[in-house]
């Protein structure tokens, strides 16, 4: 018969969580293989679709699921089967970190969470038995700034924009995601106001794809960025000294010595998320390993190699068990840390007294403004989006 | 006589033997170019078909739809970005051809004509190619580091004193696209060159000389006429790898300039296929012009 | 005294375009290899950080993402099996044109029209193909179709030059003198191609070793070098790349100095085995 | 060694597309003669001797070597071998394994082989050589080596097309002297392309005039030079002036039959006219050596030239312009073909 | 037209690197002259000429070209003119424009410089195929373009490297008397390189015979042959037997001034003595035609050759192997330089 140490999954997804540090540590404690090849994010999309069968296990965003289940390329997960389940954070289940919460606008987590049934395509209003992606890794993004080079406080999405930085400024280019900055911009600018930014209609569109231009042609952008290492260097060669960043970028340009800040702005956050689902052809012992696998994501080594990154994990109860109380402090709760923090390889990453920009994790993802989306327009938009590019 | 001269049987003589001899011969050459047919008949022919037939279907966000839209040509060409597009991926190529044409002409020219031994053409030439053998990606990368506001060459510049801001046009433009085109494709423009130049018989030059002309008369009125077979195939290569090129355009130009090639990557990663494919089939369209047109100076297989 | 053998100042110029382009093109490798040496708390940009072979060391270490080991594997085996198809098809078909048969040009036209048409085009449709037929992609299947659209022109190209100052008459002798076809192949062709053979090889094996448009689509699931480089500047940020560069391009010149060095070296010894035979 | 093998044309011809380089000739050539094509470039001789070798295919005719016709047989079982223009020495092989090739692929052990071989270039006085390569060698060592190797299968026949035509003249005069030799040691027959008329009168047995894809004529050398049979012949291989004659048509005249005297003045005969004498005056002279060659401006012939002893011209030189009368004895006519 | 201009060549050197192609060596060739350079491969001729020409530097020396010493000037303002051995016609160019090049570079407007250029190709008979590429030429109508554009510089001196070797001999001879024709009728200097005795006999005012980078003899054909002053030069253009005599050293004996007769038997003399007749044996005979020229095996001397005409030969014909005596009268003998 078949052990289940015999078995290999392929998992893929972006350099972000597709870490090797973690294969060796599901052999360790579980005893089987897993396979890890890191894309980027637009291979990712790719290679989800078109070959299903390449791989086993997709670590895949939010967004990008919303484009991919409905393809049948993934089967959901019995939540029964899922052992932390309850303890997942909330928002990838209703939606609302807390109960009080509104519910930000794009593609919430949790409205592309659950489907029907298991052998659905459909994405169900309300949490159902099945799931599609097990979030793993999430975050809330806003602009990078280089504090020695801005010159004064930057506390705007509109700041992106403004005359202050021409020459400076960069911008992602992923459409979907290069968008809702624009659109977080656009609308602190009072330019635009939107229905909802994570499914704009195509006068929303339109507007905020001329302003964009408008801003080109004045020459406000060095360079616009698509994939992390751009960012990094970017900012830390001082090419610009504003832009739309995601956090360990920040936290790459400090390990260099160069001041980095990820500046909380009054409007709130982007986020986003990204989780594992489980490929269309897994079964029996391939199956049964993918679901322990995940159980073994939520225990908590995992969760707290994230949350070290500067990113947030799905089970915070967990993490923290695997967490020093200061770590727990600095990176969850806001605090000054007591002594150096050291990152996840033992190399330190920020110096005793040091505050996490954003503070406590209940302030960054208590002020999302919107989740990364796909729009009912997405095609219109993505050709706007090139007509930015190419202007 | 020792010979006896038979008269000539006539015309029936040439009708009886006229069965063809050796016919195993006959099929070798098919056989021996089955695998090259058959090589791009599967991995050219066939996927360029698909791609015709994929421009011509429909999608959504994830999949495509087999169908037969012409949506995709409309929206192609139907939009003012597209024609910019183009114009913006010529003007490249126009440029990139620019730089390339007189450099690769100078290095040839210095090659074939002032460097005197086969051995030390071969040397400088395998000196030119060193650098190729490092990855193209690691080797564009490597541009910012120098070409920066605090790059290499800006430190430089205002050590010296040249100037007192960084120069900024130097990445992220226009500029360092073009430049890193001609980093990257001046030796195919050199190596048809300076084969043109290789064949060009000496005693032409001493004639030229003999008859009075001076060097420059010599370069416009024998050199160049002479090596334009070469010119031609040089630009063909350039000109047909910038206009399918994005790898060099996004990197160089920090993502802030189109190119067709980089549209076609786009919608390629967007998972938008066949405008993808619309794209490539219009593109395909255009480089084949550009080449015919081209292919009119020269015979190819008389260049070999 | 005049002088056609003295240099003139047109020499002096070209030189120093010379110069100035070699310069021109080391730039970037230079800056890669020195990078490469950064210290470890070093970035991707000067100022150099301290100097040490740190990267080089880390290149063999596990990295956090990503698995060089493997793709440089593959991309060696690519690049190897590119290489042998490449040769024994465009050898053969370089007999075949010389032989003559119908549909020669258009095949020599499809040919060079694979050498024209952009690279991600071909990516794409072979993607494509293999989507819709619901055929995996793999390094070893599409990949290696589409790098043979790339160095097969080149390869065919090679050939016929080296084919149209191939003299007919060394195959005619060694049939006069009782060899059969293969034996003419075998005995008297590859010996005589054998240098220019090899240069073919080594065309075929750097166009695909480093080849990454082509890979694009059509890698599958397990990454080549170029697209294991493209990946791992998405979200590596220290000079373990630079190191990675340095080291390629050192294999490279290695593979190279190979190539060239047997053909010299059998040049060397058919000159010496001459004269050895003659003592 | 084998002995010389007969080689008869029938008929034969060669088309290549639409043109016709070989028009049905004919042709006997005895075993062990020494048989010279000779023609004009582009005449067909190429294309004939390429037959014979097999190294092209028979168009239609018939072929035979010995007394079988050999049309489809390959060429290494025709009995015969060839030497090519540019020698074709197989440029990775000593001497050595360049001349034991056909042995070699006859599957002859490696040491037997190769004893054959230096045996072979010994009789081609090329045993010092033995170890170099091809490009090691000069123009006539390469030729001999080449000559071996062709020898060393023992043929019946062997080809040669235009073997002398890449050395130097004074390489070229020895090497004719070394074949004939050969060929008379060796008393196989031997087919030899040129298109030099002194060589092929030096070396032939039995001359193949060609013009246009025909035979003109064949013959012994001498009877060539004494009897064309046409106009084009007699041109071809010079030494002759041709003639129209009133009365006999077209005729050769041997140019050292000729006698030179002081023109008689009067009216200028025509040399169309039934005499023995015409009046010219003279155009250009050329020294030969032994011999001047003199070239009159004569009515009614577009060239008349006069070859006369050295010694006799100087004795009493003329000059250019000067009046003469040639005369020749009706012995020396000959009739030509029209 | 510019007429002829005299060279002269002073202690002229070519070295190149070690080995020394030309030299030191001194040559008047007067204004208007037919001069050719003959002498075996790789003893400096094409090297002198280039000198000449200005396309090769020279290594010491002085170069005189009408009165005036032209070592530093270049190519184009020596008054001299190069034809190439391989014509080096310009491919891209129509025959008008290869004529006319040199006066387009001179700055000549179109429509004067092709009339001119046209008036050019008339003269030499190419009028007809003005219009055309060289690729569309034949080898001798390439010449004749090449020549053209030598001329239309109207250069004093003319100078042309083998320019008959790429042509086939039938056309080689035609080809020479147009060159000599043209030489007469322009009066310019011609200096031709060439390595076919023959071609020079025939040429030239004034032979030039060069080996191992020296001359051996400058002098007009007819001393050449009559009096060669080197055993070399009497090897080298053919006609000559060199023997050794006793009394007068080294000498050479013309071929075809021996009368054969029946062998007298007894002991046979030696060659070396003081004879004026020799016995030996047939060794081989060459039919050239009008004449045949036999190879004689004698005592004391390597080669041995006897001319004879052809008619008396075939009167009593020899067969290989016979014993015969050769007899020559005293005055026959030229004594050489030792
Ligand atoms: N492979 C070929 N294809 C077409 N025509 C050919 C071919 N080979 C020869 N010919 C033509 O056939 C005719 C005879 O050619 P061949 O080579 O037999 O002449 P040749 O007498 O040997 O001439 P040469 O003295 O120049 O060598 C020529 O008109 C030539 O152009
Ligand atoms: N560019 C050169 N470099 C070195 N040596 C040379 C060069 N050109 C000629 N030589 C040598 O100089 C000598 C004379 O050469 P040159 O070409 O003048 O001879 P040639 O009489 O014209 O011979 P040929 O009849 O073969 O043309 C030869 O030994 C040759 O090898
Ligand atoms: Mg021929
Ligand atoms: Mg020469």
């Amino acid at each position: 018969a078949q052990n289940i140490k015999t078995v290999t999954l392929r998992q893929f997804g972006t350099g972000v969580s597709n870490l090797n540090a973690f294969a060796d540590k599901v052999k360790e404690d579980l005893g089987f293989t897993l396979q890890m090849t890191a894309l980027d994010s637009d291979a990712v999309a790719q290679r989800a679709v078109t070959q299903p069968k390449s791989y086993d296990i997709a670590d895949i965003e939010y967004w990008i699921c919303k484009k991919i289940f409905p393809a049948g390329v993934l089967q959901p997960m019995d939540v029964s089967r899922i052992r932390y389940f309850d303890k997942i954070v909330p928002i990838f289940v209703t939606g609302k970190l807390n109960p009080a919460s509104a519910i930000a606008q794009g593609t919430a987590p949790h409205s592309v969470g659950f489907v029907e049934g298991k052998d659905s395509k459909t994405f169900a209003k309300q949490p159902t038995q099945w799931m599609t992606l097990i979030p793993t890794i999430y975050n809330a993004d806003t602009l990078g700034i280089r504090p020695d080079l801005v010159g004064r406080p930057v506390t705007s999405w509109k700041d992106l924009l403004d005359p202050a930085f021409k020459g400076k400024a960069s911008i992602l280019n992923i459409p979907s995601i290069g968008i809702m900055d624009a659109a977080m911009v656009c609308e602190a600018m009072g330019a635009v106001t939107y229905g909802d930014k994570g499914n704009m209609t195509k006068e929303e569109i339109d507007k905020t794809i001329r302003i964009l231009i408008e801003a080109k042609k004045a020459g406000q952008f060095r360079s616009f960025w698509k994939s992390f290492d751009e960012s990094v260097n970017l900012m830390a060669s001082g090419e610009v000294v504003v832009q739309s960043m995601w956090s360990p970028a920040v936290a790459a340009v400090r390990a260099k010595g160069i001041p980095c800040v990820y500046q909380p702005l009054k409007e709130g956050y982007r986020a986003w998320g990204g989780g594992l689902g489980l490929a269309k052809h897994l079964s029996g012992l391939e199956l049964e390993a993918a679901y322990e696998y995940i159980n073994w994501y939520l225990s908590g080594w995992a969760g707290a190699y994230l949350n070290r990154q500067g990113y947030y994990s799905a089970v915070l109860d967990t993490a923290r068990q695997h967490m020093s109380e200061d770590e727990w402090g600095f990176w969850m709760e806001g605090k000054p840390a007591q002594k150096d923090i050291l990152s996840p390889e033992g190399k330190v990453m920020e110096k005793a007294g040091a505050v996490r920009d954003g503070g406590s994790f209940y302030d960054r993802m208590g002020a999302v403004a919107c989740w990364n989306a796909v729009m009912d327009e997405d095609r219109y938009m993505v050709r706007k989006w090139n007509e930015f590019i190419a202007a | 006589m020792i010979a006896t001269v038979h008269p000539p049987t006539g015309a029936t003589a040439v009708a009886r033997r006229g069965r063809p001899s050796r016919r195993r011969l006959r099929i070798a050459p098919y056989l021996q170019a089955a695998p090259l047919a058959l090589a791009l008949l599967v991995f050219l022919v066939v996927p360029i078909a698909t791609i015709l037939v994929v421009s011509f279907w429909d999608y959504d966000s994830v999949r495509v739809i087999p169908d037969f839209v012409l949506t995709n040509y409309e929206e192609l060409l139907g939009s003012a970005v597209t024609w910019k597009t183009y114009l913006n991926t010529i003007r490249y190529a126009a440029l990139a051809w620019a730089f390339t044409l007189p450099i690769g002409f100078a290095v040839a020219y210095f090659l074939a004509f002032h460097v005197r031994t086969v051995m030390w053409q071969m040397v400088l030439f395998l000196i030119c190619t060193v650098p190729f053998w490092t990855s193209n990606i690691i080797r564009m990368i490597s541009w910012i580091p120098f070409l920066g506001r605090n790059g290499l060459l800006n430190q430089t510049l205002i050590g010296l004193g040249l100037v007192d801001h960084p120069l900024e046009f130097l990445l992220f433009s226009d500029f360092s696209v073009v430049l890193a085109f001609v980093h990257l494709y001046t030796l195919f423009m050199v190596v048809p060159i300076f084969n043109a130049m290789m064949r060009i018989d000496r005693s032409l030059i001493e004639a030229a000389r003999d008859a009075g002309a001076n060097g420059r008369q010599i370069l416009w009125n024998v050199i160049l006429p002479l090596t334009k077979p070469g010119i031609a195939i040089g630009s063909i290569f350039v000109v047909t790898l910038v206009m399918g090129d994005f790898i060099t355009v996004r990197l160089m130009s920090g993502g802030q300039s189109a190119s067709i090639g980089l549209t076609i990557a786009n919608e390629i990663s967007l998972l938008q296929y066949p405008a993808a494919a619309a794209n490539a089939v219009v593109l395909l369209a255009v480089v084949m012009l550009m080449v015919v047109a081209m292919l009119r100076v020269v015979d190819i297989r008389k260049e070999l | 005294m005049r002088t056609t053998a003295r240099r003139g100042l047109s020499f002096y110029l070209l030189a120093a375009v010379f110069a100035l382009f070699v310069l021109f093109l080391y730039g970037p490798t230079v800056t890669i290899a020195v990078l490469s040496f950064q210290g470890p708390e070093g970035g991707l940009t000067f100022p150099m950080n301290g100097v040490s072979t740190h990267w080089f060391a880390n290149l063999f270490e596990r990295q956090a993402v990503g698995d060089f080991g493997g793709s440089f594997r593959r991309s060696l085996a690519l690049g190897l099996i590119v290489m042998v198809l490449t040769v024994v098809i465009s050898v053969s078909a370089g007999f075949a044109f010389r032989r003559g048969f119908i549909g020669s040009t258009a095949l020599f036209y499809l040919t060079v029209s694979s050498l024209v048409i952009p690279s991600i085009l071909v990516s794409l449709g072979i993607g494509l193909l293999f989507t819709i037929v619901g055929i995996e992609p793999a390094w070893y299947s599409s990949a290696l179709g589409a790098h043979l659209t790339w160095t097969l022109p080149f390869g065919l190209l090679i050939v016929f030059a080296i084919f149209n100052r191939f003299d007919k008459s060394f195959e005619e002798a060694a049939r006069d003198l009782g060899a059969g076809p293969w034996q003419t192949v075998r005995h008297v062709v590859l010996p005589i191609l054998l240098p220019s053979i090899i240069g073919v090889a080594l065309f075929g094996f750097t166009l695909s070793y480093d080849e990454f448009a082509r890979s694009l689509m059509t890698a599958g699931s397990n990454n080549t070098l170029p697209l294991e480089i493209y990946g791992m500047t998405t979200n590596v940020t220290t000079p373990v790349l630079y190191a990675l560069g340095t080291l390629t391009t050192v294999f490279s010149f290695l593979v190279i100095a190979a190539g060239v060095g047997s053909v010299l070296l059998l040049r060397r010894w058919r000159t010496r085995g001459g004269r050895g035979a003659a003592a | 060694m084998r002995s010389g093998a007969a080689v008869e044309l029938i008929a034969l011809s060669k088309v290549y597309g639409r043109s016709v380089a070989v028009d049905r000739i004919n042709l006997k050539i005895p075993a062990g003669s020494y048989c010279c094509f000779l023609g004009p470039s582009g005449c067909g001789k190429t294309s004939t001797l390429r037959m014979i070798a097999g190294h092209e295919e028979i168009s239609s005719g018939d072929l035979l070597i010995g007394d079988g016709v050999v049309n489809d047989v390959p060429p290494a079982r025709r009995g015969t071998a060839m030497m090519f223009q540019n020698y074709a020495l197989f440029p990775h092989l000593d001497c050595v394994d360049n001349v034991a090739f056909s042995l070699k692929m006859r599957g002859v052990p490696r040491a037997e082989r190769r004893e054959r071989a230096r045996a072979m270039l010994d009789t081609v006085h090329m045993g010092a050589y033995a170890g170099r390569l091809p490009s090691q060698l000069s123009g006539g060592q390469q030729q001999r080596v080449a000559l071996a190797r062709a020898l060393i299968t023992e043929p019946g026949v062997l080809l040669l097309d235009e073997p002398l035509s890449a050395l130097d003249p004074f390489l070229r005069d020895r090497m004719r002297e070394e074949l004939k030799r050969l060929q008379t040691d060796l008393g196989i027959t031997f087919i030899h392309v040129t298109h030099s008329q002194s060589e092929a009168m030096a070396l032939a047995d039995l001359v193949v005039v060609m013009n246009d894809g025909r035979i003109e004529q064949a013959a012994s050398p001498r009877e060539l030079f004494n009897a064309p049979r046409t106009a084009f012949v007699a041109r071809f291989i010079g030494g002759h002036n041709v003639l129209t004659h009133e009365r006999l048509g077209p005729v050769a005249l041997r140019t050292d039959r000729i006698v030179l005297s002081q023109a008689a003045g009067g009216a200028p005969d025509d040399a169309r006219q039934d005499a023995m004498h015409v009046e010219g005056t003279v155009n250009a002279f050329e020294y030969h050596g032994s011999s001047v060659q003199l070239s009159l401006a004569v009515p009614g012939a577009d060239e008349f030239t006069v070859v006369m002893d050295e010694a006799r011209f100087f004795a009493d030189p003329l000059s250019v312009g000067a009046r003469v009368r040639a005369s020749w004895r009706d012995g020396d006519l000959h009739r030509l073909q029209a």
